[in-house]
């Protein structure tokens, strides 16, 4: 396991005496200097430098496509188990929708050659697309996808499936890829890899190096809208309007989706160095800020809950699912940032990250009176925002400078970029964080309110009250994710011979209740 | 760093495995549930010792012959390059095992699905992974000479639609049929009865697992990243492309369908997962070769294969299959191999598949599909296979199946059949009573009684 | 060892090393100057086999990181339903808690480069690392993790929650890097990675390439420590002493974290190779012998526990868990040797490791009376020990010159390693696979019992006999894992104005199998 078979003294000696006997100082750099080979070879080298790199980008893509996997899980242990079924095929339908969506509109729009500042032009149902940016649209793919799963679980357990599938075709389709775009493509007015720093948005363009804001804030905002507009769930704000826990039905789903995702992001975010040759060293920093951030934000949710849990109650509750979101709020925190940010800054992001989750989760149940079945709209929204932000207080001159491209100023002199305020920045980067929110807050919420709202007055948006209350696998989807065992299973066994009074129909409804 | 990638592609093909088996659980009724996960598990244990002992050799021994390889049994001599090789064909040759464990659940015997396990990895799967993937076998499309190539052509199975999802299917079709139809599902006239799943939500993690491990499947089918990074990122799209229009069609042609039948909608969500994984079986053989928009279409035909396939299966062939196996692997493995042999593309073929050359040694283009403006060759080769594959895998299988039976080794008796094979096999149920009853109103009523 | 003097023949390959590194070849004579211009060819070569390296460790790394959502569902499945999150829950904060503890103390104190034969005293929070080493530090912090966890298991159902999160982070900061340091960093003293063959701790060092003695040991020890003292759960013996079944509420969640953690295990044994070029063999075979152990490890387990039940109950049953405990037993035992045996060797040792497990359980339980509702003391633990000794008795002599390094005599002659007693070699490397055993167990258990001793002194140890028999979810967590659905839901709607019965009975019944 050891990195060398020398001490780091005797290393140090013999390197000194070797770079003297040829002349090579270590300031220098590596050596470039070498024969002419064939070309051939060098093509070689250059070839297998971008399949390594398109290896690196499709692993990652299936990590990230596997988070799907992960909310789908989170989601059905988080509903009532009466609503499983319904929310499993919801989170299946967006990955596969969300592939037609994206394959057919979504791409071009985002990532397509031909393109303006607001949207690209080409490339529409892989036209024209070379294969050498397959694995881009793969990864793309997925990234789409977990944008628009987010949703599923701001409007559980009471939205018709239907208006859920054209939701999905919609945000993968349209509304999603013009942000990616913006951010994201070589073209897009927010984007921060132009060359020329004046071409730059306030200087700077949006740091979102892993979509806090493209992917995360988008799909809360949508969430937002979507939850907003349906309405709470039956029974989730009493009489008096105050809120009423409504459990789901299993810890262990949900929190086996939070491992998922957890691994899955370590595709999100290290992965969104789209490439590993010359890039390694960004992504492994990636992966440590994810780690670390997602630990604090985990810890500190854990400990407020805790808190208000002793003040409110005078007990000590430790909440299970309240430490697997504020994972999840110290992983959406750390996205925008973090391959440009410190470990010890992504330690400090995660605990606020935590925090503004509690927060946020708190306004949206009981000041905006919305029913978040998952808290999506707080750990995706709310952190997503504090993401960008964190990204603009804390990245890291050095950072920023080896992840990011090299900009010009208009002498075609090397420009600096600006770098966090907290760490010696100035406010610049803030501001174009400010405006990038501001920009995605207006257009997801200038499509998706209305979308949503059509969707209410058509009469598509919520099942019936009375379905609503019997469960939608039973009216939707032939019948409860756990079905009863027919006639026959061991059950009878136990009731056989027995009187069918209360007592043993209790017990098989026991035995049945775990058999289930 | 091509032995990386196919190492990692190993490793995904492996966790479906892990994909297999919480699918075939939630798909098993409760009592079954430690049972089938168990065959799950044992058959990738058994597999490895098969492919380690027999397998491995019979399908890519060093000598080799038309038929089968003769060499490298139990890595003897094998050169350490080769070992991530053996690693990704170790995690394909359990996938073709595992298969059959969801068509013969909660009813066949545990001694005979260990024997079964063994003798599938070590001889059944790899002759036929040696016919169409190994250098010398006489389906390959991986010679040199276009004359060497069985009808100029060879068989264009990628990723192993026929090799894998066939031969395990059609074992599963064979277990089935002879091991008969679990107790209760079909009524007295015949007429098929519903026997759900205990857990939609392990089945469908199920589906999301496998979806996630065919990403090692196919891609890595490239065998190779360095100038195969367009191929394999091709089956990538390919794959996302028909698993998605797969389970679209299952989804709503199974909803038409009970809405015609029934006046009312229902979302299948088990038929949903189904159709994705129709989807992926279907492009399987041709992930490489075809466009993303002949993979649409490949997936979107292999919903309706699918949904075709597993009611002819029940309600023609009267045949039981907990998890429509048969209808997934065996017959959208079929579709798969015929799509290849129909969509498949010209300058794909030949980014995918090596140089081929005539008997004077100048390179030959290959035979591709008929839809895409080729000729019929392939479609020829790829019926070909199928019914190659069809008599070698039936002509085992059944006879073995049958053997089990007439000695009493293949079914469980009908009342350990009711009573579940956990309790009668396995020691108790997968979800045993608590001893000390939680809950509030548990110790209510007779809780107190195991406390002490 | 000798520090300044270096032999003709290290300081060639010294060189060799150096040159590499900074892309010089001999023949291209010295270097007078850095030329301008863009990186040649030959130069992205060196840099990208570099940075693949780091892509394969990261991406191994995530791997190991998922083993955590393998071991969360194991145990989860493994405890009874009324202390489903209590499990679930230590499970995510030791991952959490543990990346604290490895970013402030462990890595410093394993790997840091100032160090010395017991201890690294540099790099602490990741000061002063390169980015060159991060991606080494989140696969070292995902080996840590899982050292942590295994403790979860052996501790269910009975712990404070409050007395785990210290635990977690005492490991991590202190008991477990020291070990690591010993074994793995490249001074510490059983490391068999020295240069010089002298320098060597009995002339070989300690041979656990993957960590049978460092992680499975060491955490099994610390679970041997903790469960012991907290004591067994109430009624796991009766009144007579005699050890009483408690099985665990879900086999399938069960078997759900055995395949992750196979699937897991392939970052853990054949990314213990820390590089991939040119160590691809080395990695392939770790993967080969993993597979066939683990296989090996289940089928014995399964045929025992076979035997046992036929001879003690006449009627044969197949265990399930056991077999699943099989697999584990298995991974474990090769963990030390994947990468220095031979496939058949690899199908014994992991036969025996299955045979040592069942043993090793039945002590623990039986002789030792210390209740581990996982077994991860005998599996981590027992077969941890195996697996040295498997190591001592199988390792191949052209295996282990192709994975470690080359040593050198005194006389800078090329030396020979010692290898396998049964495989042609002699019994030095047992007696260092015994000298490593012993000290681990001592400095495991000599800081671990006197840790929960003073735990349990401060009556921090174990929760109430009453607050167990409830289960801890309910006092600690707010509740059920699966909770039975509110008032106020369907079910009431349904029976509303019926009479309680049979028949209204039957049909709650109905809603609650399904709701649960």
């Amino acid at each position: 396991m050891a990195d060398s078979a020398l001490t780091p003294e005797q290393l140090a000696t013999v390197k000194e005496q070797v770079f003297k006997a040829i002349g090579f100082r270590e300031e220098d750099g590596p050596v470039v200097q070498r024969p002419a080979g064939p070309t051939s070879a060098s093509d070689t080298d250059a070839e297998a430098a971008l399949d390594t790199d398109a290896f690196f980008v499709l692993f990652s893509g299936y990590l990230v496509f596997f988070m799907q996997c992960g909310f789908c899980m989170l989601c059905a242990g988080s509903v009532r188990g009466k609503n499983a079924k319904n929310i499993i095929l919801k989170n299946l339908l967006d990955a596969c929708f969300g592939a037609l969506g994206w394959y057919l509109a979504g791409y071009g729009l985002a990532f397509g050659e031909d393109s303006n500042d607001f949207l690209g032009v080409s490339n529409f149902a892989l036209h024209d697309v070379p294969p050498s940016r397959y694995h881009n649209w793969l990864f793309q793919y997925a990234f789409a996808a977990a944008a628009t799963t987010i949703v599923s679980g701001a409007v559980a357990e009471r939205t018709s499936f239907v208006v859920y599938l054209l939701y999905a075709l919609f945000l993968t389709s349209w509304v999603y890829p013009i942000i990616a775009h913006w951010v994201w493509a070589p073209t897009g007015w927010l984007s921060a890899r132009f060359v020329y720093k004046s071409s730059l948005f306030n200087g700077t363009g949006l740091l979102d190096f892993a979509g806090s804001g493209v992917v995360h804030l988008t799909g809360g905002l949508a969430g937002m809208a979507g939850a907003w507009i349906a309405g709470p769930r039956l029974g989730r704000f009493d009489a008096s309007g105050k809120a009423r826990e409504i459990p789901g039905h299993s810890a262990s789903l949900a929190l086996l989706g939070v491992f998922i995702l957890w691994f899955g992001w370590y595709g999100f975010n290290p992965g969104s160095a789209l490439a590993i040759v010359d890039s390694s060293e960004i992504a492994a920093l990636a992966a440590i800020t994810t780690t670390l951030s997602a630990a604090a934000g985990c810890i500190t949710t854990l400990f407020i809950s805790m808190a208000i849990s002793y003040n409110a109650t005078g007990s000590i509750m430790w909440d299970v699912i309240g430490a697997g979101n504020g994972v999840l709020a110290g992983l959406v925190s750390i996205t925008a940032s973090c391959a440009v940010v410190r470990p010890w800054a992504a330690c400090a992001i995660g605990v606020f990250g935590g925090l503004f989750y509690t927060l946020s989760s708190s306004v949206v149940l009981h000041a905006l009176k919305v029913d978040d079945p998952l808290d999506a709209v707080s750990i995706h929204g709310g952190c997503g925002m504090w993401g960008l932000i964190g990204a603009a207080l804390f990245a890291d001159e050095r950072l920023v400078h080896m992840t990011y491209p090299t900009i010009l100023n208009d002498d075609t002199s090397q420009a600096r970029r600006h770098f966090g305020l907290l760490v010696g920045g100035n406010g610049q980067l803030l501001a174009s964080a400010v405006v990038g929110i501001v920009v995605i807050v207006g257009w997801v919420l200038g499509h998706m309110v209305p979308f949503f709202l059509l969707m209410k007055k058509m009469r598509f948006m919520r099942v019936d009250p009375q379905q609503e209350a019997e469960g939608l696998d039973i009216v939707h989807h032939g019948g409860s994710a756990y079905p009863r065992e027919l006639k026959g299973s061991s059950t009878d066994k136990l009731t056989a011979g027995s009187e069918p009074s209360f007592n043993a129909v209790q017990n098989s409804k026991v035995i049945r209740d775990i058999m289930n | 760093m091509d032995a990386f990638f196919v190492l990692f592609s190993g490793y995904l093909v492996f966790f479906m495995q892990c994909g297999f088996c919480m699918l075939c659980a939630g798909s098993v009724r409760g009592k079954n549930a430690k049972n089938v996960i168990l065959k799950n598990l044992l058959d990738t244990c058994f597999g490895a010792l098969g492919w380690y002992v027999m397998g491995y050799g019979l399908a890519f021994g060093e000598t080799a012959n038309e038929f089968l390889g003769e060499s490298s049994f139990a890595l003897r001599d094998v050169p350490h390059r080769v070992y991530s090789n053996w690693m990704f064909q170790y995690a394909f040759a359990a996938t073709a095992t595992t298969i059959v464990s969801g068509a013969v659940a909660e009813r066949t015997k545990f001694e005979a699905y260990l024997v079964y396990a063994f003798f599938l990895t070590s001889w059944v799967y790899p002759v036929v992974a040696h016919w169409i993937w190994a250098h010398t076998g006489w389906l390959t499309a991986f010679k040199v000479f276009s004359a060497d190539l069985f009808n100029g052509t060879g068989v264009i199975d990628f990723a192993g639609c026929g090799v894998v999802h066939m031969v395990g299917g059609l074992s599963g079709l064979a277990g089935a049929w002879m091991v008969g139809p679990r107790l209760g599902r079909f009524d007295a006239d015949g007429k098929p009865r519903e026997i759900p799943g205990h857990s939609a939500s392990l089945a469908l993690l199920g589906v999301f697992i496998l979806w996630f491990g065919w990403y090692g499947f196919n891609p890595g089918s490239a065998l190779a990243i360095v100038g195969a990074s367009d191929v394999a990122a091709l089956c990538a799209v390919n794959t996302t492309l028909a698993a998605s229009a797969g389970s679209i069609s299952a989804l709503l042609l199974s909803m038409i369908i009970s809405y015609y039948v029934s006046g009312n909608i229902v979302w299948d969500v088990i038929g949903a997962g189904n159709g994705a994984l129709a989807g992926l079986v279907s492009i399987t053989a041709s992930c490489s070769v075809v466009q993303p928009w002949a993979a649409l279409i490949i997936g979107f035909i292999g919903g309706f294969v699918y949904v075709a396939s597993s009611n002819f299966v029940l309600h023609v062939l009267k045949v039981d299959d907990p998890l429509d196996a048969i209808a997934v692997h065996a017959f959208c493995g079929m579709w798969g191999l015929v799509a290849a042999g129909s969509f498949a593309d010209d300058a794909l073929l030949r980014s995918s598949y090596p140089a081929l050359l005539d008997d004077s040694n100048q390179p030959v283009s290959r035979n591709y599909g008929w839809v895409m403006g080729g000729d019929g060759k392939l479609l020829v080769s790829a019926v070909t296979g199928i019914v190659a594959i069809l008599g070698w895998v039936l002509f085992h299988m059944v006879p073995f199946f049958a053997g089990l039976k007439l000695v009493g080794l293949l079914r469980v008796l009908p009342e350990q059949e009711h009573e579940g094979l956990d309790i009668s096999h396995h020691g108790g149920s997968a979800y045993p009573k608590e001893m000390v009853r939680s809950g509030s109103w548990g110790s209510a009523h007779g809780g107190e009684a195991y406390i002490k």
